[in-house]
């Protein structure tokens, strides 16, 4: 009997280790050998030097991280940040009623629904951005219509509707995942308990939607926060986001330990924000 | 100018010691990698490579800037690139850094066809590690038919008068952003000068709020939609030859640069007599005319360019006497990050 | 009061509902009673509002209730399956319907409080629901829904999942709310003692239609139909055909003796029904009763179950006596019954 | 229950968001014109230029085998990171790891990459970018998926287990069902992203290969042409045909399974 | 032979079951009986390996349980909540055991079948769990829990959503099961006189404890504590001080009459249960007994429950007698009982 005791924890310890390595060892090496290592390769350069005519010259300086605190990048910081969350704001406030309705229609048409948030995108990035300078330049579509000539393009307000226009598929997917599996009685309960649509929406749908919700915010903040393209295209680079400086370090200035430094840094306030996504996730 | 020569004197070609080739190498062992432009070179190229040079075979791999290019080459491993196409002060950075096989001129008889100033390049003055593919200058290009006086001087882009207030762009190629403020208050276009490059920056950010936006690419569609009347604009690229005829180019007083997109060959390549054969083939006139007439750069081959007709309008009349009153853009090495920092700078500024 | 007319639900090929109607008085304690499946709780969300008819109306005091959105409904439901909400708090729970009455915070937190008393779950009031055991769970429900004292009250088995001590606080309980606050109550209940006790008024239901709508004695002491006779408690059924005014006949056991509710004709088919404690076991010797033998003695707490085989019936004879019995398995007895005590009723062809 | 009317309005107006820009696209490739932004009549022209374009025809095989190829890796290894990081693991690190590909600039990944292959002197090929492609699909799957994992009801797969199926069976069998949607949409995602990338395929494809964003990128350097509107029409085309020649299957497929 | 040990599980500051040991014999039919929350569920799920306890050990057949993976206990469990399969149809969600053992299809349709048509089901074998009625959905799980005839079977209320009919036909297709096949049943249930007929022997639990485990009669007519007593059945208790072999000395009352079930040390405090249906009501006028008037009269079916106001009791006296009974409220009564009816015990201290 006491053997046996002493047997239990083990035995189910490896039980759940086994689990653990065939669900987890495949994905995780994968990570470490295409996500970890190469990205020991380019944050090693952030402690060397840039050499003279680009590439590295393995020499340690601290002169990267001394650059990096310069308020002219953290001006830049700001400008993104702002950005960034902006859209990640509107894509929310479109994207949730929008995989709502998704999740609430008949089985047929769900797919359908969900395809369709999908299938511009099986065109092309860069054409879907030029569509929209067909349609906001001087002589673009939207003039002609109005019969005006105003300058939409090159604003700060044509990168937040780039970036949207970019990101809204990953916002709705993650929250129609998430909603879709909602059970309806706690909708019928929170009606049947006397709350309107909206406040049932607010009370029990959303909350319980909050891990979707999260992961969406995820995918549209990031990736806006580091573009290059759109400020670019859209923005006339008249504002220039962290991806713009980072892309200009390792392709235009060949400085790639600085380049390295910028992205540490982006790296950084991304594991910030991981973090704190897992750990909000974890306790919905 | 003075960069110039401490690259040419650099590292690169006196570590880069030339390998031993054989003029008479059976190219049917040999096979071609080039990197280039999308439409830089013919697209039957490499059909016409084979037929002729009787290589096994050739690829083409398309870079869309220099800088990516860069990055490619400059990367660990092996790139698998024989020729690249790339830009002068690039040339001269990629060889700085030991990576380009010096040219062996005996194995490239059509060199003969260079007009000579074409040899005298700052970038790489013999032709030592690089052989040139097309050159030209950058100017304003604008709409004689939109602006109330024509353009002469770069202030006139950078200070645009009221009825071209936001109709004016730029380019952002960092060089490039800096070029009509240097040349406007008189700086070298290489220059390092802390000082110097200062002041750019205030000419930029003082002209930035006048501007419609950056524009490294499409600058020639806003000029015929009429969305922008001025633009500072790679010759090539000013579609002075728009059925309309309403578009013009100008070199400014205060001057320019000279550009020059050239082909250089990887030490890393297995396949050197192939790569030197084919860089003859390039400057065979009929195929270098090629770029002339269909992507309106000109040669700095005078046969070639001899073969040209050219037509209405058409930049190519620009003379190589004329072209090198431009100054020569070289590489700074080091002292190139206050230009990525100046175009940082002003495009950061909000 | 509820008015529910010619109610008709089909899922598919199941006709869950069969043009139900029913009339329940204000502030009366009601109880659906009917085999698993039979469309209670299909009734229950056609009134709150989740189930749409396929024909029918529902009114409350006149007004059309269907028209309504289920939010606007005064008509609180709980859930067969308690629909509990995962992420908030008992507590929160139970609060949850007060909010939306904007009732001011001091008074909700002390109605909640008040109901968590009466449920038995004042030290769980934070927990959330995955932290509760079954029956704990089917209380916060409970509370939930009686908090907002609407004017009608659905209860969709509202104490399956509750030990005999507990449900005899929250039956009280239920009653004390009717009396005090009137609410009216609509019970789904399997359990039939509870209805018995509870319910002024009961309808048994069989696939989809109503049987019989009665006050409790009445559904058990004279029930109208075969069905009702046969679901509501126990009973032992003899077919036969009517044999006047005192007894059927049957093929098995000649004439036996009952009274009919209605007079029917001589040689229609008829049903004899005997409630088990009405039942008498006597000695084999006894001079009248159906002969038998015991085949199984079960105890049930306050009452024993006899069973015994009576040749010439594939069902045996159910016989219910006080307290543990002393009758041995095996023992050749005779069942016998006083005719006041056997309801005869007529058998649809 | 019925449905509020207003929900309606951001689920129209995304769509008309969405495919605005794509209608003006196809509009446009019907231009006899060059130009971008004057429709000076119709012409089926552009679509003869393409129709000869080997280029392009080359670009597209080789994205639809990248982004199908990575997709598989991203689905299968996705979802069962996704099981693993919910149901094995209690490590945030990991769970922040594994979310990384999804949210670190294209750039980053892509220079990372570049030197990781050169490091170990990897012949660059389609398969080296399926394999990157594969790495922030991956990520983004596995997000997808977690959000349905989330909250679960762990019953249904105790059941299972207590019904006799191992862990790996019961996966397939309950878990897997449960979380399809999750799944889909994540597959759709990463097929998705993958046929739109060009940074992280430009460095890491071989350099005899090219994925068609990275034809159009080198295309539309001198603004957009019908040539280049009637390729985006081509590929909606495309695109609708195979979603409706899928649903279509999913149907008969499931008619099949009724039998 | 199932033998638990000792078996403790916290939930932070909830002790689920406290050290708790059970013996449970090959093929018997035990039953667990207990107040809400009180630790069968856990238990249950320890046995079955969802749940590690924080102490003891569980062995069947000496073979140590704990250390196996849930999927290799010989063992099934139909979950309180049923947690059936939204995926999968009826059919499937039954047969998904049977495949589990790789057994030939042909055997799987049939004992599936076979099942279904025991839980009444047949007809629903094609639809999906979210089709199907809340009593239908718990014989699916009933169903797919027995379908396995497993050495143990574990069934947390497993009928407590079905009607009284169903009910009774599914218990006998238990007992035909534990017959039959041998099977050894742990049955959670809160229904008594469920537990009463059906078990062989019946654990008490309260507060995570085990308070006696005993045969029903025993258990019903002889319980060893006050808790018992007063959880399983109705009883009426009254405290005093132990007085000699025949009853018991209280302050309001008296002497009362009773037995003892062990010697008990004069003037130690001490319990008498007398359960309603030993007790008699008598008139006014009767010689022995309290005096007291009827405060309420239900009907509960078979029996009626009589609630006596007694002065000088908090509690009212509550009297069960077969059929309706024709007391009125109000009435002035006596309630009298036998000696050998009343349980006599200690209380702890
Ligand atoms: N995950 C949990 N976290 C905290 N407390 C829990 C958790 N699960 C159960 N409990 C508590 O443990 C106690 C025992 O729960 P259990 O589910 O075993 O009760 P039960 O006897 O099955 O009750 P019921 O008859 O109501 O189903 C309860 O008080 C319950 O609130
Ligand atoms: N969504 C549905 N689709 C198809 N059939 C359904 C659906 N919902 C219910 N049914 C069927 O309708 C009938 C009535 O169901 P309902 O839930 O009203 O039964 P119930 O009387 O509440 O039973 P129980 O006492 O078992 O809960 C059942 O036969 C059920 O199988
Ligand atoms: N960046 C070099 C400037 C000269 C223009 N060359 C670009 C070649 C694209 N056709
Ligand atoms: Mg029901
Ligand atoms: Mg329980």
């Amino acid at each position: 009997m006491k053997s046996e005791v002493k047997a239990r924890p083990v035995s189910r310890w490896r039980g759940r280790r086994l689990g653990a390595f065939v669900f987890l060892s495949p994905g995780v090496t994968y990570l470490i050998v295409l996500l970890l290592v190469p990205l020991a390769l380019v944050l090693s350069n952030t402690v060397f030097q840039r050499g003279r005519f680009g590439g590295v010259v393995y020499e340690f300086t601290t002169e990267n991280f001394e650059r990096l605190v310069d308020p002219l990048y953290l001006g830049v910081v700001v400008v993104s940040l702002k950005l960034a969350a902006l859209t990640t704001l509107v894509a929310l406030l479109i994207g949730y009623p929008t995989a709502y309705v998704i999740a609430q229609l008949p089985r047929k048409w769900k797919t359908v629904a969900l395809v369709a948030i999908v299938l511009p995108f099986w065109t092309n990035f860069i054409i879907r951005v030029y569509a929209w300078i067909i349609l906001l330049s001087g002589p673009g579509l939207v003039n002609s219509l109005l019969g005006t000539h105003m300058e939409l393009l090159y604003k700060q307000g044509t990168i937040v509707a780039g970036l949207l226009y970019s990101y809204l598929p990953l916002m709705v997917l993650p929250l129609y995942s998430a909603i879709e599996r909602l059970d309806p009685q706690l909708r019928e309960a929170s009606a049947n308990l006397g709350a309107s649509g909206f406040t049932t929406f607010r009370k029990v749908t959303l909350p319980l939607t909050v891990p979707g919700v999260l992961t969406g915010c995820l995918f549209v903040f990031v990736p806006s926060f580091g573009n290059f393209v759109i400020p670019e295209i859209l923005g006339g680079s008249k504002s220039i986001m962290v991806g713009n400086l980072i892309r200009d370090q390792f392709l235009k200035a060949r400085d790639w330990p600085f380049g390295a430094t910028l992205a540490l840094a982006l790296i950084a306030v991304l594991i910030v924000l991981l973090l704190a996504q897992a750990w909000a996730a974890r306790r919905a | 100018a003075c960069g110039g020569e401490s690259s040419t004197s650099s590292e690169g070609t006196t570590a880069a010691a030339a390998d031993q080739l054989k003029p008479n190498a059976d190219l049917s062992q040999q096979t071609l990698q080039i990197t280039v432009w999308d439409g830089y070179t013919p697209a039957e190229l490499p059909q016409k490579v084979k037929e002729k040079l009787h290589v096994k075979d050739m690829k083409v791999t398309l870079h869309d800037t220099n800088e990516i290019a860069m990055t490619k080459l400059t990367a660990p491993g092996d790139s698998g690139i024989d020729v690249a196409f790339v830009s002068g002060q690039y040339a001269q950075a990629l060889n700085a850094a030991g990576l380009l096989e010096p040219i062996h001129p005996e194995l490239i008889p059509n060199l003969a066809n260079l007009y000579p100033e074409a040899t005298q390049l700052s970038y790489d003055k013999g032709n030592k590690y690089s052989v040139p593919y097309t050159w030209g200058t950058t100017g304003i290009c604008y709409r004689s038919d939109l602006v109330k006086s024509e353009p002469k001087s770069w202030n006139d882009l950078l200070k645009p008068p009221s009825w071209a207030d936001k109709k004016v762009t730029m380019m952002t190629t960092e060089r490039w952003l800096a070029l009509p403020a240097l040349k406007a208050l008189g700086y070298s276009l290489n220059t390092d000068k802390d000082d110097e490059i200062a002041k750019v920056k205030d000419a930029l950010v003082a002209q930035k709020p006048h501007l419609l936006t950056y524009d490294d690419t499409t600058f020639g569609e806003k000029l015929k939609s009429g969305e922008a009347v001025m633009v500072e604009a790679w010759d090539g690229w000013c579609p002075t030859t728009d059925p309309k005829g309403n578009i013009k180019f100008v070199v400014p007083k205060e001057g320019s640069d000279l550009w020059v997109d050239t082909m250089v060959i990887m030490k890393s390549s297995k396949n050197k007599e192939a790569a030197h054969a084919l860089i003859n083939y390039i400057l065979d006139p009929e195929i270098h005319s090629w770029a002339a007439e269909n992507i309106n750069y000109k040669v700095p081959n005078k046969a070639a360019m001899e073969r040209v007709t050219i037509p209405k309008g058409s930049l190519l009349g620009i003379k190589p006497a004329e072209l090198l009153n431009g100054e020569s853009i070289i590489d700074l090495g080091q002292a190139s990050t206050k230009y990525t920092r100046l175009s940082t700078e002003v495009t950061a500024q909000q | 009061m509820l008015k529910i007319d010619g109610i008709t639900r089909r899922f598919g090929e199941v006709t869950a509902l069969d043009n139900v109607s029913l009339e329940i008085g204000q502030g009366e304690f009601f109880a659906l009673l009917g085999p698993s499946g039979c469309g209670k709780t299909t009734l229950l969300r056609i009134i709150a509002g989740f189930e749409t008819p396929d024909a029918g109306t529902v009114t409350l005091d006149g007004d059309d209730l269907l028209s309504k959105q289920p939010n606007r409904r005064p008509i609180s439901l709980m859930f067969q399956s308690y629909a509990l909400f995962p992420h908030m708090s008992v507590a929160k729970n139970v609060a949850y319907g007060l909010e939306r009455e904007r009732l001011p915070r001091q008074e909700v937190k002390q109605r909640v409080g008040e109901v968590l008393e009466t449920v038995g779950l004042s030290a769980h009031a934070d927990r959330k629901p995955a932290q509760l055991s079954g029956g704990q769970r089917q209380r916060v429900a409970l509370a939930r829904s009686i908090v907002k004292r609407p004017r009608l009250l659905l209860l969709d088995e509202p104490l399956s999942a509750l030990d005999k001590k507990v449900r005899a606080d929250m039956q009280l309980e239920l009653k004390r709310l009717q009396h005090e606050v009137g609410i009216t109550f609509v019970v789904v209940t399997h359990d039939q003692e509870e209805a018995m006790s509870l319910a002024d008024r009961i309808a048994v239901f069989d696939s989809g239609s109503v049987r019989q709508v009665d006050r409790p004695v009445a559904l058990y002491e004279r029930p109208r139909t075969p069905f009702v006779a046969d679901f509501v408690g126990a009973n032992n059924l003899f077919h036969g055909t009517a044999g006047g005014l005192d007894g059927i006949k049957t093929d098995d056991f000649g004439m036996l003796a009952g009274t009919p509710l209605e007079e029917l004709e001589a040689g229609a088919k008829a049903l004899l029904a005997v409630r088990p404690e009405k039942m008498e076991l006597a000695d084999e010797s006894a001079a009248r009763g159906l002969k038998g033998s015991v085949l199984d003695v079960s105890f049930y707490g306050g009452v024993s179950h006899i069973s015994v085989d009576v040749p010439g019936r594939a069902k045996p004879v159910l016989v219910a006596v006080q307290g543990a019995s002393s009758v041995e398995v095996g023992a050749k007895v005779k069942v016998r019954w006083k005719a006041e005590d056997a309801v005869i009723m007529a058998v649809d062809a | 229950m019925r449905r509020s009317k207003l929900l309606f309005v951001p689920f129209w107006a995304t769509y008309v968001f969405l495919y605005l820009p794509i209608v003006v696209l196809v509009v446009m490739s019907f231009n006899s014109g060059r130009s971008a932004y004057t429709y000076e009549g119709f012409s089926l022209k552009w679509y003869g230029e393409l129709a000869h374009d080997d280029r392009v025809r080359d670009g597209l095989v080789n994205t639809l085998i990248v982004a199908a190829g990575s997709t598989v890796i991203a689905t299968v290894l996705g979802t069962l990171l996704a099981v693993g990081l919910a149901r094995h693991s209690r490590s945030k690190l990991l769970d922040a790891i594994a979310l990384m590909p999804a949210v670190l600039p294209d750039l980053v990944i892509a220079i990372g990459l570049l030197l990781f292959y050169g490091l170990i002197a990897l012949t660059l090929g389609l398969y080296s970018t399926v394999l990157a492609h594969g790495l922030f699909s991956m990520s983004f799957v596995a997000a997808v998926v977690r959000t349905r994992l989330a909250n679960a009801d762990t019953s249904l797969e105790e059941a299972s287990r207590d019904l006799g199926a191992g862990p790996v069976e019961t996966f397939i069998r309950i878990t897997l069902p449960q979380l399809a949607p999750g799944i889909v949409a994540g597959a759709l995602l990463a097929f998705t992203l993958s046929l739109d990338e060009f940074v992280i395929a430009y460095f890491t494809i071989g350099n005899t290969e090219q994925t068609l964003p990275i034809v159009i990128y080198s295309m539309i350097r001198f603004g957009v042409t019908p040539k280049i509107n009637a390729l985006a029409a081509i590929l909606l085309l495309v695109s609708f045909t195979a979603v409706i020649a899928g649903q279509r299957m999913t149907k008969i497929g499931e008619a099949r399974a009724q039998d």
